[in-house]
């Protein structure tokens, strides 16, 4: 039992990994563009879509890079023509209902255009094995998810500390006022961050692919569990959804072991406790959009 | 008909006589209509069991209106309320009792007790925070009633109860689409004139004053979160008794109205009819309803319309139909 | 075969798409009929959005080829069938609404649908109170002909049981004795484990272990982990839809389909075209499969429904659209008239003829319960296999061997007076 | 007895010392100014005083009583009222709705979900009060929001007054406003002062304001007290010239 429990424990941290992922995209739209953007699910299905077209001509890696800069694209073009509109309007509601129903919308599109019937997303033979037949859970895919992960939280933290777009995008998290009086395009700056949420979600979203099979509903499945894991991780903190991320996945594996049919109720629970105890989750900041 | 609330309860004072009439014709219009609506709506192609949705929807979405366009707080968690006043008028009439009221009355005491316990914890934070809290709380409900399959029922959802027969006096009134109309109707009046009560006293009053500006109150010693709260929990309580009635019109309950995406509908509702208007919720799920269903029969594609009708109403109706046609007419 | 699938899959959805834009909203008969004949309406229900989505849109395909068909050769008593579908989204709620919708405004004469059970129990309830006919087309729940039967609902596919009892005993001898299940956390689920473990009780077999899993689990390697520990012989696998497909790709990528022999009850061709080569595998129960050697009209069936659908396949669920909108033609025109009653009495007893059946036996809708006794057709699936050729039929097992008797399904049947 | 004290209070963000080192008294009835140059520290000093944050040193008292950790409504309980830099009112409100809420919140009713028709008129009542008082009596029943700036602020102040101050902060009371309504809103001070007895803190940047109106006037400078005293000691002081009066010539 006790190896079970470890392996469970392990297991879980893998697929907190892909929760974690999931949210680094939503956190960062949510963060500078003050969106809770609901459609993000919707760009993941759309960009395993595009990569599904793709593989066959550019291959599975060729797919992995070009299929998310479409969905980036196709984000550039929704953020400028229509969420643009709302950001002067205080009211968070009409960016959440706009999105909302861009997630209608494109999954409808999804489904008229590549079918009903689920696709199968081939991923290359050599990761999908296990690395050893004791830890057979260790195939190389999850193993290159945890990696994509990690480096993708890693670059993400480099871009904002260091570059100068990542230091603007920083500081128009924490104050918008300032940084636009400083001569900063604002509205660049929201369109660039918004490109790579995007983007990030496109990644989680084929990754997800080859896991999950493609269907066009599957971006209703992935979006809540990324919600969970900012709230639990703290609104404004890259580092907080990460470790959100992986405290729900460590979570939701144990309690697999134990109790199945609690696996999706226990990220809620502890999503709760966590905000009787400490409002403002791990690492968040207090009152940052409030 | 109905006006701006801001600009309806500022009247009272000194314009009582002109604007009480106007609004007092507005209501008796509004009422013909609505009790009539078993006489005209076949002949325009409607069918009575749609007319108790749009109420139903309508109730639902003016209790989160309250919390959302008066008191400024935006839950996207409000189907759990729904969903629990609709299992618990299934599960009571399943298992305890065929009192048509008694079920009614214990489905809305249950939504409304689960958010009167859970508003205090979603009220600790504001904006985004309390959207998010609320949508996950929302979630736990779903999972809650997907899983617990000896009580619920589970994914299948919970059947076998029907509409027990009308109590009324020295005899029993079966339940047929227009009888259920009018059990619709009579609730949707009631919770609408104890809403219209709220909102023109102190409480209605402190509500609104925390959606335009709750640091303003806080200064003046009012502490803000017990009000929303409060908010939360009266909208709780009209969203799940709209839930038991949805119940007993479809003989059924299923794991889909805990959902977040019925949240989402009650949202556009409120918000297309316009959330600042008390009968905006009205007239959203008259659109709503009526162009869902309208639109699914016709094509395929009507996802694309419905996230169509998010976007065209967010982008070009912030104040909704209703608050579009009076600055219209008011400029 | 990606490629080529993704190709005319687009083609034709696209177009379907467009035309149902269009045809929608001028929904006429065909236009070969007098317009003095008035159509016979039949109201389908079915999921054209949501997870089911894929079924549901196989289901509609096989009853608007028999709507053409029948139509083709002179209608129903010499009246036009016109079909009428509503998406029913896989939400009961919304199920509902639309068979209102279809009660109310259309007029509809039957109704039918759909394909998960929790619509199908809440339709037939419907239809219940309306005194209308419910044909159900896809719901597996064994208690919609069992202890929730009612008189005015049949069904066409199988009940939970008789999808495990086709293919247990192939996999008992084949495989072994030590079993571990990996279920749906709900009533299918249920039904189908509880149906197994009896089976392996009665042949003397051992239970290593089982996991009930939440529907809409994403991620099977707990489970995955669970069972490598127990170490089984055969690994039942008894998940719905997209489930199924997931955790068959996990079980692929951890080599487990190596080691243990995985089996289960229902597998879909919806199902197998959603996996990758790799993950193609198992010992499962089809309950229509588009090749069987020998059987009488088939080819004719297959032809005619490729060049309709652009090349696609009918799976089973396009043959439970078709035989459903069959069965209520010949049901009518054994009791000629409309009125539910007489055609539900037309309907029990009513044995599919050849060129409906599609099979080599003949299946009758039970007058005791209503359920059809359709064959099932246990088998594996095929090595490297490509679409459309997934699936090899052992055995083609007659319905009636298999399903309880009416009474043992609980169903008591009761009539209006 | 001093109505309000602050012994050596102190406040600090991070490795930020925003205030050090304040004492001071305010005399019931007093009118203080709080002046000093932009970043001297004036808002936080107010935000300490009305329990926006905690000082992290000394500690402030309040009629008596010690009031260092307390939060904005146990000080509204108390008597201490404040308006901010920027004017919160109920923007898309009336002017009416907006002294009503404040009106009702002073009388405690806020929990009531239904009020009586006596009830109603003297709420009414005190509102038509306020307003004749704020002088806004012509302007009430339109929309806040559409008011000018300085009726704004008129507004602000006639909600703070509902609540009967004892201690009333304004921030920047006439900050942006025209020539006329800067005088509607100094004689508004005066007179609460004088009228209804209210003693005030101000922060004011217009120094012929502060040294027209003003008993006394504390000059702040980088977080620090710089001097104290009535008009003329601070007119003649040498190091609020150079560092203050240097800044705003």
């Amino acid at each position: 039992m006790g190896l079970l429990l470890l392996f469970n424990a392990f297991n879980g941290l893998i697929q907190g990994a892909f929760y974690a992922l999931m949210a680094l995209g939503l956190a960062l739209i949510l963060g500078l563009n003050n969106t809770i953007n609901f459609a993000q699910g919707a760009f993941m299905a759309l960009a395993a879509y595009f990569a599904f077209t793709l593989t066959p001509y550019v291959g599975f890696w060729g797919g992995l890079i070009i299929a998310p800069l479409l969905a980036g694209a196709l984000g550039l073009a929704i953020e400028t023509s229509l969420i643009r509109r709302l950001y002067n309007r205080k009211d968070p509601i009409y960016t959440l209902l706009l999105t909302f129903g861009l997630a209608f919308i494109m999954q409808d599109m999804i489904r008229t255009i590549w079918g009903a019937q689920g696709k199968p997303l081939e991923i290359p033979q050599f990761l999908n094995q296990p690395l050893s037949s004791t830890y057979f859970f260790l195939t190389g895919y999850r193993l290159f998810v945890v990696g994509v992960a990690l480096v993708g939280t890693a670059a993400l933290f480099g871009v904002l500390r260091f570059t100068r777009i990542g230091i603007r995008i920083r500081a128009g998290n924490s104050d918008l006022e300032t940084i636009s009086a400083l001569g900063v395009n604002i509205y660049l700056l929201r369109s660039a961050n918004f490109v790579i949420g995007i983007v990030f979600a496109g990644v989680a979203g084929i990754l997800a692919a080859g896991q999950l099979g493609l269907n066009p509903n599957m971006g209703d499945a992935l979006i809540m569990p990324a919600f969970v894991a900012i709230v639990v991780g703290g609104v404004g903190s890259l580092v907080g959804s990460l470790l959100g991320g992986l405290i729900i996945g460590l979570a939701s594996g144990i309690t697999t072991a134990f109790y199945p049919a609690a696996s999706e109720v226990v990220i809620y629970i502890i999503m709760g406790v966590m905000l009787v105890v400490r409002p403002r989750g791990l690492m968040g900041q207090e009152g940052l959009f409030e | 008909m109905s006006t701006d609330l801001a600009t309806e309860t500022a009247r009272t004072a000194p314009q009582a006589r002109t604007g009480m009439s106007r609004r007092t014709i507005g209501n008796v219009v509004l009422g013909v209509v609505l009790l009539t609506v078993p006489l005209w709506l076949p002949l325009v192609g409607g069918y009575t069991d749609l007319a108790s949705r749009v109420l139903i929807y309508a109730l639902a979405a003016m209790g989160l209106n309250l919390l959302l366009g008066f008191t400024g707080g935006l839950s996207f968690g409000h189907a759990a309320y729904f969903g629990l006043g609709a299992y618990g008028v299934g599960l009571m009439l399943k298992y305890e009792t065929h009192s048509l009221f008694l079920a009614l009355g214990v489905g809305t005491l249950v939504g409304g007790l689960a958010a009167t316990l859970l508003g205090p914890i979603a009220v600790r934070r504001r904006g985004i925070y309390f959207s998010m809290i609320t949508i996950a709380i929302g979630q736990m409900f779903y999972f809650i009633a997907i899983r617990w399959n000896t009580l619920t029922g589970g994914y299948d959802g919970l059947s076998g109860f029907a509409r027990p027969k009308f109590a009324g006096p020295g005899h029993l009134l079966s339940m047929g689409p227009t009888g259920m109309y009018y059990l619709v109707l009579a609730a949707f009046a009631i919770a609408a004139l104890l809403l219209w009560i709220v909102l023109n006293a102190p409480l209605g009053h402190a509500f609104v004053a925390i959606r335009e500006n709750h640091k303003r109150l806080t200064f003046l010693g009012v502490s803000t979160q017990r009000y929303i709260a409060i908010s939360f929990a009266i909208s709780g309580f009209i969203a799940a008794l709209a839930g038991g009635l949805n119940a007993l019109l479809d003989g059924f309950a299923s794991p889909n109205l805990l959902n977040y995406s019925m949240s989402g509908d009650f949202l556009i509702i409120a918000v297309l009819g316009g959330m600042r208007n008390f009968y905006g919720p009205l007239a959203g799920a008259v659109i709503f309803v009526l162009v869902r269903d309208y639109v699914s029969s016709v094509t395929d594609n009507w996802m694309s319309v419905i996230g169509l009708v998010f976007v065209v109403s967010v982008i070009f109706f912030p104040m909704g139909v209703l608050g579009f046609f009076n600055r219209k007419s008011g400029s | 075969m990606t490629n080529q699938s993704a190709l005319i899959d687009r083609r034709s959805i696209l177009k379907a798409g467009a035309a149902a834009g269009i045809a929608g909203l001028l929904a006429t008969p065909e236009p070969t009929w007098a317009a003095s004949e008035k159509p016979i309406k039949i109201g389908m229900v079915d999921p054209i959005t949501s997870i089911f989505a894929a079924m549901g849109h196989s289901e509609i395909k096989g009853a608007k080829f028999a709507e053409e068909e029948i139509n083709k050769k002179g209608g129903i008593m010499s009246r036009p069938l016109q079909l009428i579908v509503e998406d029913g989204a896989g939400n009961p709620g919304t199920s509902i609404d639309k068979a209102k919708r279809l009660v109310a405004r259309e007029k509809i004469d039957f109704l039918m649908g759909t394909v998960n059970s929790a619509s199908s129990l809440a339709l037939s309830q419907f239809a219940n109170q309306h005194n209308m006919l419910f044909l159900c087309t896809g719901g597996h729940v064994d208690a919609l002909t069992g202890t929730n039967c009612n008189w005015n609902t049949f069904r066409t596919c199988s009940t939970t049981w008789m999808l495990t009892a086709g293919d247990f005993e192939t996999l008992f001898d084949k495989f072994g004795k030590s079993w571990y299940f990996i279920t749906t956390d709900y009533a299918f689920g249920h039904a189908e484990q509880a149906d197994y473990e009896k089976q392996l009780k009665r042949h003397g077999g051992t239970m290593a272990g089982s996991a009930l899993a939440p529907v809409g689990t994403t991620d099977f390697s707990s489970y995955l982990i669970e069972v490598k520990a127990k170490k089984p012989k055969v690994l039942c696998l008894l998940l719905a839809g997209d489930d199924q497909v997931n955790c068959m790709k996990q079980i692929a990528q951890f080599g487990i389909d190596k080691e243990i022999a995985v089996a289960g009850a229902l597998i879909e061709l919806e199902q197998l075209q959603a996996l990758p080569e790799n993950a193609r595998y198992g010992w499962w129960t089809a309950e229509w499969y588009w090749k069987q050697p020998n059987t009488p009209h088939l080819a004719d069936f297959v032809k005619a429904y490729r060049a309709k659908y652009k090349g696609e396949y009918p799976s089973a669920r396009s043959w439970f659209g078709y035989a459903s909108t069959y069965a209520i033609k010949l049901a009518v025109e054994r009791a000629k008239s409309l009125e539910t009653m007489k055609v539900v009495r037309g309907m029990e007893g009513l044995v599919l003829p050849p060129e409906v059946a599609l099979q080599p036996n003949a299946p009758m809708y039970r007058a005791a319960d209503h359920q059809l006794m359709l064959s099932m057709f246990p088998g594996h699936v095929l090595k490297g296999a490509q679409y459309p050729d997934l699936f090899d039929v052992s055995s083609i097992i007659p319905g009636e061997k298999l399903a309880l008797s009416p009474a043992a399904a609980g169903c008591k049947m009761t009539y209006p007076s | 007895m001093s109505l309000l004290v602050l012994n050596d209070v102190g406040r600090r963000f991070g490795a930020l010392q925003a205030l050090s080192g304040i004492s001071l008294s305010v005399e019931a009835g007093e009118l203080r100014a709080i002046i000093g140059p932009n970043g001297a520290g004036k808002t936080t000093l107010f935000n300490l005083i009305s329990g926006y944050f905690p000082p992290t040193d000394g500690s402030i008292v309040f009629g008596g009583e010690p009031i260092t950790a307390g939060t904005p409504t146990a000080l509204v309980k108390r008597g201490i009222i404040r308006t901010f830099q920027i004017t919160e009112i109920f923007l898309s409100l009336t002017v009416r709705e907006n002294l009503r809420v404040a009106v009702e919140t002073a009388m405690g009713l806020n929990l009531r979900p239904w009020i009586s028709a006596a009830v109603r008129t003297v709420v009414m009542n005190q509102v038509e009060n306020l307003a004749e008082i704020v002088r806004i009596t012509a302007k009430l029943d339109r929309v806040a929001g559409e008011l000018s700036h300085g009726d704004q602020r008129v507004v602000e102040i006639g909600i703070v007054l509902a609540k009967s101050p004892k201690l009333l902060l304004l921030d920047e009371p006439t900050a942006g406003m025209g020539d006329e309504e800067t005088h509607h809103m100094t004689d508004l001070i005066r007179r609460l002062n004088k009228d209804q007895g209210i003693t005030m803190l101000f922060v004011e940047h217009d120094m012929a304001i502060v040294f027209g109106i003003a008993d006394r006037i504390t000059v702040l400078d980088n977080g620090r007290m710089l001097a104290e005293g009535n008009a003329t000691e601070i007119a003649a002081n040498p190091r609020v010239q150079a560092a203050y009066l240097g800044h705003a010539a």
